[in-house]
């Protein structure tokens, strides 16, 4: 049984390609036979990572796969390796997930453009690739699926060229993501040269007990590397294009999969394989980037115009929660951290489905032309509720959950070093999460309530099959706030053994006993601790006091009464708004003229903020070109 | 058998004692209190005490008109969620060592769920679809920024005093270390925190010199211009609900370390206890001063009152 | 128990909004006047709302001037029942010396019924007090009758 | 940030409110403070004076003649609601039959009780003014009419009265130059 499940990851990431080709070939004229491809191919990728669930997560085994049989010769890895352990196999769920809804989803969201073939094709190609970066257990190979990944992903953003600034964005995506694979590819060759071999497990097994220059100079290059494609602060200039120029369905599978991969990539090479992630400069970097990342994201989402790009810098906000809670280096940060990952993919997947729903419906995403979409469009109202609530944090839903768990890994990391630098981390956390609230509500005021505009009065509810996986992703929104201990316990603790528990990886891979040979002790991590935080009693009370208030206040409310005011002109009646006396005609605040208090006492920065994002690629490639040489230096003066 | 008893005693807890009936009776008694002493304040006779029961049952009787321009179901929900969350907080709020449910929260999740009540109130008043309101939400969202940044502060100074070395986020904790040691505002390094918590109630409250979101002469009545009848009355519930769960919430950081062991007379103690810290902080500043600007506001409170609690919070720090 | 509750606290929290159609003030200032601490009608639950929404006890001050008769029957239309407007001074009653001018649209009776007038070319602030606490017993019995009514709606 | 009314809210609780008892204590208007209007029918002479000055235009009049024709009605009403209480009435009226009263309490449910009538009988008087011979046609005792009663007209020297105007103030008579009125 077990030798089956081995050929899992590798049959899941050639189905996706295998996909991508067939599809270009048949798929270019006929809609149905298209569709049908795609669909099949995606069904065969998401079964086999579902199938292997069990026995990674339960069981607690590692498969490990080498391609074309090439076993390691006496203690030396020779052919490409694939190893899934708990980490990987949790962001394959979540990368798996996503793609799976975004097909459902561009089905129908696609229809109005031309050249879906190329469509499918080139969204395969991008997933078969973060599936393959998620899965593979070597680090050339995860070079390759990166610039697959890139290079997709590029193309896709500019899908509707006739969009103003989708191609501008592409090639500023392509510039920028061009030099981050450039350093991760120098980090590699020098590992190579240093190391002698591609494969991780031996690689960690080496790098554990002897650090030389180059491979200090290579863990630079690759924190550099995957910063650039987990977007971070000063390499996350791409990411508000890209996710506001590309379809919907795509920048859902974005901010679901393509950031998560530079987070999986940047946690897999930090902790299992260079290890370094308990060196407190290494702590202190990727949780002061973090932390950058999550306040230039909600201060910039907060001053938007357009509802995609709004959501965009609220993905870079939240990549910057969960860099921060994986930097803490503890168990607890690193399993908030994972868990707010999730919660990402989750809330944030939803809400880029209800912006692409407000685009089918109205044509615009532009949030001073919408207005009072509820009432034309109840469910992805509700949806895009659920999806706000969540990312800001409310109790009973998932976004809470995680962000718990980072204050507290953040203070307790705070109170144990007896560094202040980690309360005021803390602190920033907790009113980024209040201002992400606000830019919601602004949201929520701008499109869905307040007066209905020109442009919203015509627009339907959109088609059941897009908002199939919008319920599926609130459903899954509120099981995972409110069954969060049963998510902690499963998913999870293992996650974080993975990452903790290097020895395990290379043993699996390399032969039993190799960990020890090479001095890699086998460190345990224990479950987190989880404060008595129950959401299922708060829930149980919330009900119950709600239903005892409905039935006081609701029981036979409709009092009629003469008319007191007998009208001698027609005068619009008492339901229309209330206006001081004038007739209700259409005014309705939108979305830039709320929190007038707060730009103006930021003025300052907000006006520094735009002069940084001139929208110009020299500028971005500057900020990126200075931002690795500081990593550069601060890494090799602190650690020798 | 046990677990019939135990579902009824958590009934109880929930709709009566630290419950429903409880906060019910004590947040208008409060109200009452707050808007008599005022008037006394002005030289003026001022409304009966139970003045607030008169309000919440007129505002029963009257009709619900919902404008057109409403999204119905979110106009009817948001006060009765508002109402919900406050209650079940209550529950987490231990009342001088007796605590109903406190084991099962701390006190991030208490400011988050006293979150919830200011979100019923926003998305409420947005989703009636009144231009007034969404200029009151936007200041009404300013001001739950503003009052963020000290409360955050004030809850990390006063958990690490109480936790010493270990992480202790618990309320019940913060109790028992109080009355291990002497009372909260004592230990004079927690003073200026004590201070911006005073500072802070008035503003999450809303009443009158924070009250910029619900100004009745500037956007009528903000976020509840298109409220009428029994929805505007759970609203004005809240509102004084809210008050009684800030004021204990101050009780049980600062001042936790009294206990007589009734809990019938503990709950006294309470209500009496706050009754003085809302005349303190609440109607003294109401009488006092005018009505801010939502600018002004933002900027007193991330710099004064953020630097009052940043100052307990490094003296608590640096160990004393 | 619950309707009788209801009724007693309606007369008990009367909560005034204030129509302004045309007045020369001296009226507006009189109600204003009734809440300082010198008449305090606060003693009575009377309590100025901001919007029609909130409104008891609709106050109209000021003859009916063509530019505000619109929007006076627009915002009565949005006070929900049950509600009494009160007038206040001579003007919404007759027009007083502004009577018979082109502008003026003639007394609040044609546009709706007034439970109480207070008189008075600026009436006193005790005579407004009585005019609101009579409106607040009226409306009382307006409440009953709703409920009443409700009743045999429903039955 | 000054707080200018912190002391005095501290000491006015613990002071004695200054709000007026008013339901169960009544608080006297000011002297000649001007309320009420109260009308003695008995001492006014229906010169009429009154409704010409009234600006508000309040006070009505209406006489009747009872069937048999010698006895008058004088009703006459003034509706409080149309009142600006300027008090130009009671000045005007020289015997005083008019008088504002310090009674302020005018706050009513049903507007009727705010009118304030009076109806003064008097035997009906038929002798009206006429004309002597030796009239030069001054227009005089036209202008002195309140009521408008006298028509005179100087170039084709006609002078009329008009009897139901009239009201038998004797005005004309005492101010006509050359006395050949005559009642």
């Amino acid at each position: 049984m077990m030798n089956i499940m081995q050929h899992f990851p590798i049959i899941a990431v050639m189905s996706l390609f295998l996909g991508a080709f067939l599809v270009e070939i048949f798929g270019r004229k006929n809609k149905i036979v298209r569709n049908m491809i795609t669909m099949v191919f995606v069904a065969i990728s998401f079964l086999c990572i579902i199938a292997l669930i069990k026995p990674v997560f339960l069981d607690g085994e590692v498969i490990s796969y080498w391609l074309g049989n090439w076993e390691p010769v006496n203690g030396y890895a020779i052919g490409i390796g694939y190893e899934v352990d708990a980490l990987s196999l949790f962001f394959a769920i979540l990368v798996v997930l996503t793609f799976t809804l975004s097909t459902i989803y561009s089905f129908r969201y696609m229809e109005r453009d031309d050249h879906l073939g190329h469509y499918y094709t080139l969204f395969l190609m991008l997933s078969g690739g973060v599936l393959g970066l998620v899965l593979t257990g070597d680090i050339f190979n995860m070079y390759v699926m990166v610039e697959i990944m890139t290079f997709a992903a590029v193309a896709l953003t500019a899908f509707r060229n006739y969009k103003k600034g989708a191609l501008e964005s592409a090639f500023k995506y392509l510039v920028i993501g061009s030099v981050g694979s450039g350093f991760t590819l120098t980090g590699i060759c020098l590992v190579y040269m240093q190391c002698h071999t591609l494969n991780m497990a031996q690689l960690s097994s080496i790098l554990a007990n002897h650090l030389t220059p180059t491979t200090i100079l290579a863990l630079a290059l690759i924190f550099i590397g995957f910063g650039v494609k987990s977007f971070m602060v000063p390499f996350h200039t791409p990411a508000a294009d890209a996710y506001a120029t590309a379809p919907s369905s795509i920048s859902m599978v974005f901010s679901g999969m393509v950031n998560k991969a530079g987070v999986y990539g940047m946690i897999r090479l930090m902790f299992v394989v260079f290890m370094m992630m308990d060196k407190t400069t290494m702590q202190i970097l990727l949780t002061a980037f973090g932390t950058i990342t999550m306040f230039v994201g909600v201060t910039m989402a907060l001053a938007q115009h357009d509802f995609k790009r709004l959501l965009a810098f609220h993905s870079i906000s939240q990549i910057g929660y969960v860099l921060a809670a994986c930097g803490l280096g503890t168990a607890l940060g690193v399993s908030g951290g994972l868990f707010h990952a999730m919660n990402h993919t989750l809330f944030k997947g939803l809400l880029f489905l209800c912006a692409g729903a407000v685009y089918y419906a109205t044509g615009t995403t532009n949030l001073d032309k919408l207005g009072g979409l509820s009432k034309r469009m109840p469910k992805t109202a509700v949806c895009f509720l659920i999806g706000a609530f969540s990312i800001s944090g409310l109790p009973p839903f998932n976004g809470f959950a995680s962000k718990w768990m980072i204050y507290q890994a953040a203070w307790g990391k705070g109170i144990e070093t007896n560094n202040f630098f980690y309360v005021f981390v803390t602190i920033v956390a907790v009113v980024v999460s209040v201002m992400t609230l606000a830019s919601f509500i602004k949201v929520t005021q701008a499109v869905f309530f307040g007066q209905p505009s020109e442009k919203c009065v015509n627009a339907k509810e959109v088609p059941l099959s897009m908002r199939i996986p919008m319920w599926i992703m609130s459903v899954l929104c509120i099981l995972a706030g409110i069954f969060y201990n049963f998510v902690n316990a499963n998913l999870l603790t293992p996650a974080t053994n993975a990452v903790f528990n290097a020895s395990n990886y290379i043993d699996r891979m390399m032969g039993a006993g190799y960990a020890e040979a090479a001095g890699v002790t086998a460190a345990t991590v224990e479950p987190a601790k989880l404060s008595y935080w129950d959401p299922i009693l708060w829930l149980i009370l919330f009900v119950i006091i709600l239903a005892a208030v409905c039935i006081v206040i609701l029981t036979g409310k409709r009092t009629r009464g003469e008319v007191l005011v007998n009208k001698t002109e027609a005068v619009d009646g008492k339901y229309a708004t209330f206006f001081g006396g004038e007739k209700s005609e259409h005014s309705h605040v939108s979305g830039s003229d709320l929190f007038w208090g707060f730009k103006k006492n930021w003025g300052g920065y907000f006006k520094f903020m735009q002069g940084m994002h001139s929208g110009d690629v020299n500028d971005y490639s500057l900020y990126t070109v200075i931002a690795s040489a500081v990593i550069i230096i601060v890494i090799f003066i602190f650690i020798h | 058998m046990t677990v019939f008893i135990q579902i009824l005693l958590i009934l109880f807890h929930v709709l009566v004692f630290p419950g429903f009936l409880f906060v019910f009776v004590c947040g208008l008694l409060l109200a009452g209190i707050d808007r008599k002493i005022l008037a006394r304040m002005q030289k003026r006779v001022g409304p009966p005490l139970l003045q607030p029961f008169y309000d919440f049952f007129k505002l029963m009787g009257k009709e619900t008109i919902i404008p057109d321009a409403a999204n119905k179901a979110v106009y009817r929900i948001a006060p009765i969620a508002g109402l919900a969350s406050l209650v079940v907080t209550m529950n987490f709020i231990p009342v001088f060592s007796f605590s109903a449910m406190s084991f099962s929260a701390d006190i991030i999740v208490i400011i988050y769920l006293l979150t919830i009540p200011a979100v019923a109130l926003i998305v409420g008043g947005s989703a009636s679809g009144s231009p007034f309101a969404g200029v009151g939400i936007s200041r009404e969202m300013v001001t739950m920024i503003s009052y963020e940044l000290p409360l955050i502060l004030i809850l990390l100074a006063v958990a690490k005093k109480a936790g010493g070395a270990e992480l202790c986020f618990s309320l019940s904790g913060i109790v028992e270390w109080q009355q291990s040691t002497y009372l909260g505002i004592a230990h004079w390094s927690l003073i200026p925190a004590a201070l911006a918590m005073l500072l802070v109630i008035p503003a999450e409250v809303g009443t009158q010199p924070f009250d910029t979101a619900e100004a009745e002469t500037e956007i009528c009545e903000g976020p509840l211009i298109e409220y009428s009848g029994a929805p505007l009355g759970v609203f004005k519930l809240n509102t004084a609900i809210k008050m009684f769960i800030m004021t204990s919430l101050f009780t049980c950081l600062f001042l936790g370390g009294i206990d007589t062991g009734i809990v019938a007379l503990n709950a006294l103690i309470l209500f009496a206890i706050d009754a003085g810290l809302t005349i303190l902080c609440m109607t003294f500043i109401h009488a006092v001063t005018a009505r801010l600007k939502i600018e002004h506001l933002f900027k007193f409170y991330w710099t004064i009152v953020s630097a009052l609690a940043l100052i307990s919070l490094i003296l608590v720090w640096i160990g004393l | 128990m619950f309707k009788k509750l209801i009724a007693a606290s309606t007369a008990k929290s009367p909560w005034i909004y204030h129509i302004n159609t045309g007045s020369c003030n001296g009226c507006d200032i009189e109600l204003v006047a009734v809440l300082t601490p010198r008449y305090d009608a606060e003693r009575f639950g009377f309590k100025l709302a901001g919007t029609p929404r909130h409104a008891d006890i609709v106050v109209v001050s000021g003859p009916i001037t063509s530019q505000s008769k619109a929007r006076l029957l627009r915002t009565l239309e949005q006070v929900p029942k049950p509600f009494c407007v009160v007038s206040l001074g001579s003007c919404p009653r007759s027009g007083n010396v502004f009577k018979g001018s082109y502008s003026v649209e003639g007394p609040l009776e044609k546009y709706v019924h007034v439970d109480v007038s207070v008189a008075g070319c600026t009436p006193k602030p005790e005579a407004v007090i009585e005019g609101l606490y009579t409106a607040a017993q009226i409306l009382k019995e307006k409440r009953k009758a709703m409920a009443g009514k409700k009743e045999v709606a429903e039955s | 940030m000054k707080f200018p009314f912190a002391k005095e809210a501290v000491k006015n609780l613990f002071s004695k409110p200054s709000t007026e008892n008013f339901p169960k204590v009544d608080v006297p208007a000011k002297k000649g403070y001007r309320g009420r209007l109260s009308y003695d029918p008995d001492k006014c002479t229906n010169c009429g004076l009154c409704v010409r000055v009234c600006s508000p235009s309040a006070i009505t009049v209406e006489t009747t003649v009872s069937e048999d024709g010698d006895t008058e009605y004088i009703t006459r009403s003034f509706d409080m609601t149309s009142c600006t209480f300027c008090q130009t009435c009671e000045d005007f009226c020289d015997t005083g039959a008019i008088h504002l009263t310090e009674d302020y309490h005018m706050a009513v449910t049903d507007p009727k009780e705010l009118i304030i009538t009076g109806t003064k009988t008097r035997r009906k008087v038929y002798d009206y003014p006429e004309k002597g011979e030796d009239c030069v046609y001054c227009t005089l005792c036209m202008k002195v009419c309140p009521n408008e009663a006298i028509t005179v007209d100087r170039a084709n020297k006609e002078w009329e009265i008009d009897t139901d105007k009239c009201v038998q103030c004797g005005i004309c008579v005492s101010k006509c130059p050359k006395k050949c009125l005559t009642m």
